[in-house]
């Protein structure tokens, strides 16, 4: 499967083959693939356009496969922290559809920026898991550059980071990037919660007024921590898009293919010029917050279980075997990669070295500073001072 | 008799129970504060037993927080906000700084709005960027904004109900990683007879070294102190407990006494708390004072990485090389 | 006219004399009367609601008066400024029908969140025109208690106040004054320019998860100083609500009638605890930003032209005439009211003394400051130690 | 020959024109700073002359200006944002403080955000509200970013330039009481020459007494200076230039000789930048103080009205009175 590109290549296609029109649920929720594993031929957004998918077997299992490490990568992060391995993990159990189908649907050149929980899309662009593990281990505060990856440094302030996909995507409107079939595009990653804060808004207004070539991409997982969604807005979050003058779109985030479907639209409409748009991801986060969190005190178990029901790999595993697209040998093959990928990944998490102490001073500025420069070297006499003793 | 072994969480808890006991008009607000109960818990039970209308979970933005906040205390309400962590206070500032803290003044006197903003501080968690934070300084340099924190579970007790009390809106610093720090507190003594809010505290009578701290920093100069007498030095420690204003008579007479100051806290050193002490005691202890008034603080850095905090934060022995230091100018 | 509720009267009443459903313009624009003068019957909002007024003879006069005087006060002050009394004056010019109509909606119980040019909303509260100027010569800072006034002191910084507003209409709710026919409910006055603003978003939020009895009042009088109004936005500010879940109208802002109907049905539905709403006055701002301003390096003299065609007193006047509700004699004698009242608040400006120097330190907090204290004395000595000098 | 006699204001408006034109990527956002020129004229003419793709004129909102400019900078751009008076500054402080300071050092040093943030500030002007404010111990105060601040027209031409071109995040604060104030500049001395951005310098050399300024209070101090010297009193006048990081060699070696130093600003004196000032003055020349550092500033209430003002600000009698006190002491 072409990394970032699945829709581009030809050969066996096997589109919608239990062909059945709108999804039978929530009119509001573009679907493709229903939580039995059903695969629907083409869906409608609120505003008319159709979305649908056209991959290859290949690819079909080349999503599945994604899905399946996305989410065992993040177990096993959840378990080095559990061992004290990590400080923190922000697991995104629940939410791999919404973040494999939208970071597959980005090209190459299309910038994303994520919050705290864009593992699996960090995954989809071909970044090493270990890297955002630092931060979470707390040996170093992020350490990417994000022009080398085409993925920003996480983002722990809620919002913040949907202005500076804002900018960056004005400045690939400055560049002249845009407006061509290989224009380039950016993605804005974010939680339902994040629709509150001024930032987000902000955000809304400078890519609309700018035309920035940017998606939005909400990840509606039902909580901010403890609150549910109703302590952030009374409406669907995707309509919060036509107040600003750009479409709106809610997609079921635990549909990869639907999800798919309508990042590559949105972001198709970005790079050839038409603006910004609102994609809502209706989704779960399964788990805690992050790992020092407990759901139990603020979610009752049926809830839970309910969403279990839609569970965003079983169906996919489910239309993969109805389909005859793959077999037993596949996903034994799928599963012994993601524990074979856990286990390197684990290796290396517990080789990560503590930086030296004195490393701290380096890099507040790029031009050093020399107030930084005498407390460096105060710092190492200090150390010194040690040297020998039983300190 | 109801002096009970509390952590210093639970007695900030306990403290705004009875706050919201005696007057109506207490609203807790914030994020996760309800059914959480806070991502520390300080809130725990709270909406249990006095509701939504008065323990408000609130949407996702603090600048919401602190201005909805505001208008509450127009119309008359005492609203104690939480900001969950230190480093997500910034997107209220202009709030806080615009508003809240000039609002007295703007109005010539007439209106007054009592809020209480509680932030958790400071670093030695272990956590991630933006939760270890200490950002006093940006609120003590601001006027009409006063800031208080607490070192203790009694402190915490007394002082999170006189902050309430007070009409003066009041930033309130919890020292997190002394969240689960055991004290006794008296439950029952009268806030009418409490020790004055905004008056600072000797902790540890000494008579070589004064040493100046506050929130999480005064439990590390008390164990310096220890480890200093077991030298031979006596340590003077004074927890200050109001950062704004600050109440220096304490400060001024032990440094006549000692000669020698030093100041710890974890924010970091350019132009910080430690900044202003050191002038404002230098310029009233001028003739007394042996040594210059020196600065044991964070470094002049972002909060650094979490494996490296311990060396990042002052600890029981760079406050003791400070002290060795004002003995050897 | 009663203050603050000329609905609530009877006597001879003259509703829409030339009857004419649907504004001959826009429609999307609320209208009840058009720039000729001539009444529009009813008119109808985006979401179905119907607008209508039912004034007496009286009452008209009464709204025209209070623009003519308005209209008046705000020229004072802007030429106390040319000479030097004020520091800075931010004009009403060609407001006044926003602000009067909103202003006379509100009854005597609603609290109002104004920004820096709402004197025409804090003359139909009842409030001495004097009060704010005291802000805008310098000699104070605002100077009022709201409670007082149910008038919120001026806010300068963009958005702050809608914040207020919003917790402040949350206090209403929480004090059980909702929901009955004598509920109470607040309003926030903001421009087109603070729409982009975090914190207008943020209220937008807060005020529709709590059903806040608020209405949120936009003048878009088309400018940010410099900024035309697609600086901040690409469709109509209204529309902004839909997508926090909370209805919106435009309404003609240079329409006395019409904004005085669609505030008083928005204030009426909050105080039965139907919640938040978004009103957008659509309206011009006939003068410069401020008297620090110079609009004529940014627009043009033809755009200023074809809104004077639009002004929100003549079209007043010439209803008032062609239904002989009003006579010469009337026109003349509100003129000699304008006239008296402003000399009355120029001489006032005159004599308003300036603040002792020491009384900076005054009203920090309200329990004082041992700091300002030490400040104060030393200022004081400082002071002292001049005396008898040349200086 | 180059040298021109500029305002304050024009030499900032040429030195924006020059990096214009020098760098491509440099680009100018903020509210009105296209067709009006920005409300104090500072970028006149340069929407008209770069085009609205520089030049840009943003929506009414002081977080999104700086991080869409986080995000331009990410991208490659240069971005210069008008903040159009101080304060204006704290709906943009999480962005400030949490984003533009950090993204370096969570980057681990791999990508820069040079950006400068243009306020002018202070007061002086007899503005309302919100419109004389002295921020800079907030910035100053945080890591990562850097702080200065010109206080002539020359200085205005250099630095706005240089502070373009560093890769360090800047706030460069402008004192917008001395905008229209005339000086010679050399528009031709290649930047390179330039006397270095984050250097204070000696702009009136003495004997008797240090004092430390910046920004608009260097006029005043020089003020002082000529009134001192007819009464035989040499004041040695630094201007500080670059607020963070300081630069204090010189103003070490002019306390070593004078004995006495005065520090001077508009902003309130609690955790200013004079505490800073006196804290490492006193630690470096403790020996060598006569009497402690004397600091002249703002009063620690909100600002006041306009009428009030002149009384509020530090002037030439001010400074004159702490000279006269450092030798009284
Ligand atoms: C400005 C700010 N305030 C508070 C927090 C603490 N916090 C971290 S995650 C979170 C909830 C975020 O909810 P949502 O946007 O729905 O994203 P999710 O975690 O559900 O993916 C909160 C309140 C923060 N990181 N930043
Ligand atoms: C936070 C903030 N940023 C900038 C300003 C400076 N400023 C004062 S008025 C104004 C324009 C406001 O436009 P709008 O909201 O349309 O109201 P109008 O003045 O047109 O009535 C600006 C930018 C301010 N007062 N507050
Ligand atoms: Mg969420
Ligand atoms: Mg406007």
């Amino acid at each position: 499967m072409a990394k970032g590109d699945p829709g581009g290549t030809t050969r066996s296609r096997r589109a919608a083959p239990r062909s059945k029109k709108g999804a039978a649920g929530d009119p509001e929720l573009v679907q493709l693939l229903t939580p039995e594993g059903e695969r629907i031929d083409s869906a409608t957004g609120p505003d008319g356009t159709e979305y649908r998918v056209d991959f290859t077997d290949e690819e079909y299992r080349g999503l599945y496969r994604d899905l399946v490490l996305v989410r065992k990568l993040d177990a096993e992060a959840t378990a080095l922290q559990r061992q004290g391995e990590l400080g923190l993990w922000a697991s995104l159990l629940g939410q791999e559809a919404a973040q494999v189908g939208s970071g597959r649907a980005l090209r190459a050149h299309d910038m994303a920026f994520p919050t705290y929980r864009e593992h699996g899309v960090l995954y989809c662009r071909g970044i090493d898991p270990i890297m955002p593990l630092g931060l979470f281990r707390g040996v170093d505060q992020g350490g990417w550059d994000p022009n080398e990856f085409k993925f920003n440094m996480y983002t722990i302030v809620i919002g913040a980071q949907t202005l500076h996909a804002t900018g960056y995507a004005m400045g690939i409107t400055m560049d002249g990037k845009v407006g061509t079939d290989d224009g380039e595009a950016a993605i804005a990653y974010f939680g339902d919660g994040a629709t509150s804060q001024g930032d987000v808004n902000e955000a809304f207004v400078w890519a609309s007024v700018f035309n920035a070539p940017l998606v939005f991409f909400c990840q509606n997982n039902q909580y901010a921590i403890s609150e549910p969604l109703e302590r952030q807005t009374r409406v669907p979050l995707y309509q919060r898009a036509a107040g600003f003058g750009f479409p709106g779109v809610r997609v079921d985030g635990n549909d990869v293919l639907a999800s798919y479907a309508v990042t590559r639209t949105a972001l198709d409409n970005a790079r050839h010029g038409q603006g910004p748009s609102l994609i809502e991801a209706y989704t779960y986060r399964m788990g805690a917050h992050t790992t020092s969190d407990d759901p139990t005190r603020y979610r009752i178990a049926s809830e839970v279980e309910s969403w279990q029901a839609k569970d965003p790999i079983l169906r996919v595993r489910a239309f993969l075997e109805k389909q005859q697209i793959a077999d037993a040998t596949f996903f034994a093959e799928v599963d012994e990669q993601a524990r074979r990928e856990s286990v390197h990944l684990r290796e290396r998490v517990l080789s990560m070295p503590n930086p030296e102490p004195v490393t701290m001073f380096d890099h507040v500025y790029p031009n050093g500073s020399p107030l930084l420069d005498e407390q460096r070297a105060q710092f190492n006499r200090y150390m010194e001072s040690f040297e020998g003793s039983a300190h | 008799m109801a002096t009970e072994t509390l952590t210093l969480g639970k007695a900030l808890n306990t403290g705004l129970r009875r706050a919201l006991e005696t007057d109506p008009k207490v609203i807790i607000m914030g994020e996760d504060v309800g059914k959480l109960g806070g991502v520390f818990r300080i809130t725990d039970g709270l909406q249990k037993d006095f509701g939504d209308q008065r323990v408000i979970d609130t949407p996702l933005a603090e600048s919401g927080i602190i201005g909805t906040a505001v208008g509450l205390a127009i119309r008359g309400y005492r609203p104690v906000c939480e900001i969950q962590f230190d480093g997500f206070v910034y997107p209220a500032y202009d709030q806080i700084v615009s508003q809240v803290a000039k609002m007295h003044y703007r109005s010539g006197g007439r209106l007054s709005i009592p809020m209480v903003i509680r932030i958790p501080f400071g670093g030695g968690i272990g956590a991630v960027e933006h939760h270890s934070e200490s950002p006093e300084a940006y609120f003590a340099h601001t006027a009409g904004l006063k800031v208080v924190t607490c070192s203790n579970p009694q402190d915490a007790y007394v002082m999170i109900q006189q902050a309430i009390a007070s009409d003066d809106p009041i930033v309130f610093l919890e020292p997190k990683r002394r969240y689960w720090e055991k004290g006794q507190v008296d439950l029952d003594a009268p806030l009418s007879d409490a020790y004055p809010l905004h008056s600072a505290r000797v902790v540890r009578p000494g008579t070589d070294v004064t040493v100046l701290a506050y929130g999480p920093m005064v439990r590390t100069c008390l164990e310096a102190a220890t480890a200093a007498a077991e030298d031979g030095r006596e340590l003077e420690v004074i927890d200050l407990r109001s950062l704004s204003p600050l109440d220096l008579a304490a400060a001024y007479e032990s440094v006549k006494r000692t000669g020698r100051a030093v100041v710890v806290h974890e924010a970091p050193s350019n132009i910080g708390l430690g900044a202003e002490l050191a002038a404002r005691i230098t310029e009233e202890c001028f003739y007394s004072l042996e040594s210059p008034v020196l600065r044991v603080t964070g470094f002049d850095t972002p909060y650094p990485a979490a494996r490296v905090e311990e060396e990042y934060l002052p600890d029981l022995d760079r406050v003791l090389d400070a002290v060795d230091r004002t003995f050897g100018w």
